[in-house]
């Protein structure tokens, strides 16, 4: 076994040919560094296991970012403590990938720590391999959150406080405090007994990838004699004297026999399907997409529309009236109208319990600008929406309001048509309150003949897909429809 | 029929699922999120992953993984969100990794307001990270072009190996318009440079750290090299009755439909007005602006910030033409009415009607 | 002796404290962890506030709270720690909260490596964050400036309630030389827009969201006129034997020292060669630049990235006199030499030498 | 006590003036949001404390961004996620502030993580009140951390799946595991009687500020009645139904009666007592400095000093010889004696058991470039050094070698004096090997005459403060001024 630790297992490269310098057989490492042994152990393990062409590794940011000198597998570096968030993004579009984090505790416990949790807590599939040395090494041997108590560094120069800098972050214990961890545990490597522990802690972590188990945490106490200031050969008994006492070692969880493997997820749809999940057609290509526009007949050009070239609509009320879904069915009647014709909500904050408007253009030319200023229709559920565009209302247009709550006197405008429609009542009539928008869309098609049957059924039905919604709102139409006939027809627009 | 009336958020879903990504992973942020919404329903639908990642940070460390992963994937956010992962766009440049970030703009700095804005640009399209990179830009103004620009980034994306943003706002976000959906693509599988489960790929490395100056030199001017292939190929725009103009307006975004307008009022009033968009903020369509500069008297650019897109238009022009400048800031867009005012005051004809004083001309800082 | 020998980075440390600054907050990044940990030593025994911060972005945010506090407060980094604070600083625009952030550039994108670049320009002068803001960029070439802009950077961040970046590089930060150590000043107490434990600032918000759009645009047109104020006021320079020059060198930071000795150089052998050295990358003593477009034939900037600055220096001279580029990436500086030949070559004078190939012109990305 | 709650506290605004619309008196809370609930209980303790002056509370991004109309102290709204990180800037810098926080689920669990547990770790000096609802509000409902178990969101329309969203977390269990925080408990607002313990724990936490004894967390259950889709009459039986099993209410955590109150922080120095800090002078005064500097005459201009414009130094050895501090005692040396100087490392990863180089420039002018291309001196500590920097030799320039381990023949060069030191012999000698960078500049100190006796002796005595080191290296110095007295004096440089 001590024999196989010190011979290079066959997932290193052969010679660490990406190693700058001279030197292509050591590693980078300082002399005592526990990097190379928690190397040696991942590599031996993905070699025992037959995973090299499977595996892929992230590298953190700090000393071990050069691991790709040596592992001779798949590897990526990534932003500082991201290897978690970047991980994710493997292992989910790679099923079949071996993913293995490994970082630093600046890396995973400071900046990172958000994503190793989240990461934890979905239960990635992935193996982390913690390193934890108590202090940050390739930028200068600064504290980590694991940095020990009254431990100087070159960022705690009278030693670490507990009051202000706090307690040494214990990983493996927070994280074992989540559900969704199958294994949790804390190894050393500072000696050859602790040594084969971590050894078997690093391969159970990679058989729970294996067999697609989920997400496996090994904390490995290692070494860092340079940014301690200790001997190379002193390091061992400095982790078991200082940190052994803070980081226990030992399972913290494993819940490996009671899980059970990951089912294998969904295919992918090829292209087809996914243009068939978009538009409820089987086709992919443009060539049938013609085809199927003149088949199902709900292009029809209404014969009979009004000359019109282009109209300008507000529809306005409380929130929670519909009127943005009243704005969308006028939009849709257009489109099927083969008009062109833009939707655009007023949203934000005030949307929930506060006004609302939709601005909708129809036109037979293409559109700039969709914003409506100059209403030539409004159509409007509540007073203080009529008090806010009547102003902006065009000569020669039309505006209907909801009669069942504006109970005022609306004052005449030069050349403006104005039709009151209880619509609250016909729509409580019809079956809900809240198709009262649905009246208003029947007097205005009514009023105005602007929109075929086809053109309202095709707004209607794909507005309101269920069959009651649908039943309720196609009678408040017919009620809003009723309402006006042979009061104001023939409105211009 | 293939035709629906959709909002842009909604569309930019569509574009990317036909474009065969693979995986969306984002963070709630107004008015971007119903792009999170549509693809938590319909990504699974597909066989696609959707995750909402634990933050923006994080979203965009997800697109990393996937795209080094070698498949198409993206995120999405508006301001504050987008200044989160520039870390993240600095290392895509770098490891040069496809990539699909969408920009629904709001109003900034810090918090501001969900509104529209253009705010972003120079973030956007100069780099907001640190390092010598470049990232595409496409610039939609329409329900349509939110789906075939976030189908075109993916394309781009993947042929140049560079981070594609689609750079939208709270207008073109929101509105609904008839999309006719396009044809959808099955991708190639990975590249060969990607990491992934199999023999022929083991040993690939993905990274952006060269300490080597030689070794990092060589990776700047490599990426330089590719930067300036795309400004040679990938400049996009569209004229608007700019042939006979007088004056030609300049915007991109929902400010572009505003010219457009104002375009078609101002040839009514007898003003000889057109209009050039830029689709393509970075690589900027230069060639195609400068085949007016001479001829055309006055360029008026128009632009919901503190004059970003103007300085690069002055730097092109480089003193041939006057540049003028119009904003509205803080939410507001101008009005197609106010426009054609400024441009009547430009070409020196008698203003109809005063405008609101807060659209004229404020001072640009430079 | 009041003269010492010191680390830039050192001597931005002792800027901070001869300026008052209460709080650093910070996280650990080669070039500038130096800062942190002369901070760390330093600030406790000066009875201040040190803290190394979880990670960037929190960091940032602990300057946003010891500012809106009413103390002055800081932090450090460089390149990938930048991009993160890069939400933090538009909220700090936004808020109006003086801060002072130190950039001792390293090269990128990405993760790069750790020698000196220049490759931030645009993200730290055009506005790396989201919306329309601007932050003060001081550029210093010298161990005693790193330690003068630092009091600097106070008190303009006070004076114009703006963050204000000390925009340095690795060389600078690294180097040590004599620094004349200045007098230390006692800054006002918390002025009275702050957060503190009194009755007398009772009810004080901070906030940067807006949204109504009115009181938004007021906002961000009330910032523009604070910054066109800091155009007006705050732009510094150094020029160097330009008087009777035919050919200006521009560049900032390291660069600035290399022109210098190339300057001399020049001149020894002839070559009529000034330099123009920004001191303030924004605002850009844009002014002080154009006196000498016209009498001056020809500039030529040197840059540590891919052409930045040279674009600025371009929309400023717009088109009037012929700009040159010379860059190196990667970590590395030109010498001298290579300047002087790169000028020798523009004055058309014949090459003395031949020059290294990689310090050429490169092309140079919009 | 009903009746208080329904009151307006008095460190609530008279009316709420900051508010946008008409409405002044209530919140833009929607009905049965339980945000209201939560303001007026904080803002009922704070009156009732006498805190109003000394409180400071920190906005999340979320619907209670806006929690400023209504408090009547101070408050600041900060980036998603990061009020923790904000609010500690506040708290260190005001230590008579009472620091609250208050963040939604997706502020505090999501993006905002890492911030809580560090500052939590730290133990920073805050109330932290965490309104944990299950859900984002303002941004449109989509899933939270705390999001339970297959509940439906707008990013999670087939409700959460535990594998790959994860479960639900519990925060008040992740910061109870760490071992600063003084209290943490989780209350909820569903029911009068809830919301009675809710106060009292919210009065607990603020009590703990003023008592200065710590970080305080209060997590409270709060119904979300518009995301959840639930009438809010029924939100209360929500909460209980579904978030209770779950979040599981009670203190989890209380070291309130052994925590002692946190002393005040130290005074932060005058500018006086900070000059002399870094001085060493008592004075902070220019016009003092400039007396200062004539009186220690340190600054003695050596009168035999060769009449030299500039000279470009190379330090160069392995890293760990000293070779940056044998180019800072050159530098140093060289600025005593009135000298501009610059001092520039090679740095980086080498650093660590590479090679290292310094480079040094002394000049009668100021100096541009402080690189060192074309060396006059080169100051060699092994053989790369030499085979590096000889190339790059002036003439008349000088080398001085460690000839304790250079043992080969050096290549004469044209014009170029080169000079053999046995560094490492004569160190050890003096007492430790490590001296040997401070035996070359003896040497080369004594070859030139650069320097007078103060100026070597201020380098020393900066840089080796400590008596042993000062006499060793005092020692090493003397020895190799000795080894090549007569050998080749008069160097030129």
């Amino acid at each position: 076994m001590a024999d196989k630790t010190l011979s290079k297992p066959s997932a290193f490269q052969d010679v660490f040919a990406r190693k700058p310098g001279v030197d292509k057989s050591g590693t980078h490492y300082c002399a005592g560094c526990g990097h190379g042994v928690a190397h040696k152990l991942i590599a031996e393990a993905v070699a025992d296991f037959g995973l090299k062409d499977r595996a892929i590794i992230v590298a953190p940011v700090g000393c071990s970012v050069f691991l790709y000198y040596y592992f001779d597998f798949c590897a990526v570096s990534v932003p500082h403590g991201r290897a978690p968030a970047a991980l994710t993004g493997i292992s989910r579009v790679h099923p079949e990938a071996i993913c293995i984090s490994y970082q630093g505790d600046g890396d995973l416990a400071a900046i990172g720590l958000a994503e190793i949790i989240h990461a934890a807590n979905r239960g990635e599939r992935m193996a982390v391999f913690f390193v934890n040395n108590a202090i940050y090494g390739m930028t200068g041997g600064q504290m980590a959150p694991t940095t020990l108590v009254n431990m100087k560094t070159s960022t705690s120069p009278f030693g670490r406080q507990v009051e202000g800098e706090g307690h040494p972050m214990r990983m493996c214990e927070m994280i074992a405090g989540l559900e969704s961890p199958v294994y949790v545990e804390r190894v050393a490597v500072d000696s050859p007994q602790a040594t084969m522990k971590a050894r078997a802690a690093i391969r159970k972590a990679l058989k729970i990838q294996m067999e697609r188990k989920g997400f496996a945490f090994v904390e490995i106490l290692s070494p860092c004699p340079t940014q301690w200031r200790v001997a190379p050969d002193q390091a061992g008994e400095w982790i078991r004297e200082n940190m052994y006492p803070v980081f226990k070692l030992g399972v913290y969880r494993d819940k490996v026999q009671e899980t059970d493997p990951r089912p294998a997820p969904p295919e992918s749809l090829s292209a087809r399907e996914v243009y068939a999940l978009l538009t409820g057609e089987k086709d992919s290509g443009k060539a049938e997409t013609a085809q199927t526009d003149s088949n199902n007949g709900r292009h029809s050009k209404s014969p009979e529309a009004p000359a019109i070239d282009s109209i300008c609509c507000k529809l306005a009320g409380f929130g929670g009236q519909g009127v943005l879904t009243l704005g969308v069915l006028v939009a849709q009647a257009g489109m099927n109208a083969d008009y062109h014709v833009t939707w655009l909500p007023s949203y934000g904050p005030e949307s929930r319990g506060g006004t609302a408007n939709s601005s909708v253009i129809l036109s037979r030319e293409e559109i700039g600008s969709p914003v409506v200023n100059d209403i030539d229709v409004l159509l409007a559920m509540n007073v203080p929406s009529l008090e806010r565009f009547l102003p902006q209302m065009n000569r020669g247009g039309l505006v209907i309001y909801n009669s069942s709550i504006v109970q005022e006197e609306i004052e005449k405008r030069d050349g403006v048509k104005i039709v009151g429609v209880p619509a609250m009542d016909l729509a409580q009539t019809a079956g809900d309150v809240r198709a009262a928008n649905v009246v208003l869309l029947g007097a205005y098609s009514a009023l105005t003949g602007l929109f075929t049957n086809a053109d309202l059924d095709y707004a209607l039905s794909t507005s309101f897909p269920k069959p009651k919604a649908a039943e309720i709102n196609r009678k408040a139409f017919a009620a809003g429809v009723e309402h006006v006939k042979g009061k104001e027809e023939g409105a211009r627009i | 029929m293939s035709k629906q009336l959709m909002k842009g958020n909604d569309a930019v879903v569509c574009g990317a699922l036909l474009a065969g990504c693979r995986g969306f992973f984002g963070y709630p942020i107004t008015p971007a999120s119903e792009i999170a919404h549509t693809a938590a329903l319909l990504f699974p639908q597909a066989g696609r992953i959707f995750i909402q990642a634990e933050s923006e940070v994080a979203a965009i460390n997800m697109v990393y993984g996937a795209s080094s992963a070698g498949v198409r994937s993206m995120t999405a956010s508006s301001g504050p969100g987008i200044s989160l992962k520039m870390e993240g766009i600095s290392y895509l440049a770098a490891s040069e990794l496809p990539s699909v970030i969408v920009d629904i703009s709001r109003v900034g700095p810090g918090l501001g307001n969900i509104y529209p804005s253009q705010g972003d640009y120079n973030q956007v399209v100069k780099g907001g990270g640190h390092g010598s990179y470049r990232c595409i830009v496409l610039s939609p103004n329409s329900v349509q072009e939110m789906c075939d620009f976030t189908m075109l980034a993916f394309e781009l994306a993947d042929r140049y190996r560079i981070p594609v943003f689609v750079l939208s706002d709270a207008y073109v976000g929101q509105m609904m318009e008839p999309l006719d959906m396009p044809a959808a693509i099955d991708p190639p599988g990975p590249p060969d440079w990607a990491l992934t489960p199999e023999a022929a790929t083991n040993g690939n490395v993905i990274t952006s750290i060269f300490l080597n100056p030689e070794e990092m030199e060589a990776h700047v001017l490599h990426l330089q090299e590719n930067y300036a292939g795309i400004q040679r190929q990938e400049t996009r725009c569209e004229t608007y009755r700019c042939e006979d103009a007088d004056l030609i307006l300049v915007g991109f975004g929902i400010v572009s439909r505003i010219l457009r307008s104002a375009v078609d009022q101002a040839r009514e009033q007898g003003l000889k007005v057109g209009l050039f968009r830029p689709q393509t903020l970075w690589p900027f369509p230069e060639t195609q602006l400068l085949e007016h500069v001479g001829r055309v008297h006055d360029f008026l650019v128009v632009e919901l910030n503190n004059g970003q897109l103007v300085q690069d238009i002055k730097l092109f022009v480089a003193g041939r033409s006057p540049i003028h400048f119009m904003n509205r800031v803080g939410g507001f867009v101008p009005s197609p009415e106010e426009v054609v005012e400024k441009a009547r005051q430009i070409l020196g004809k008698d203003a109809a009607a005063p405008v609101r004083e807060k659209s004229s001309e404020v001072s640009v800082p430079k």
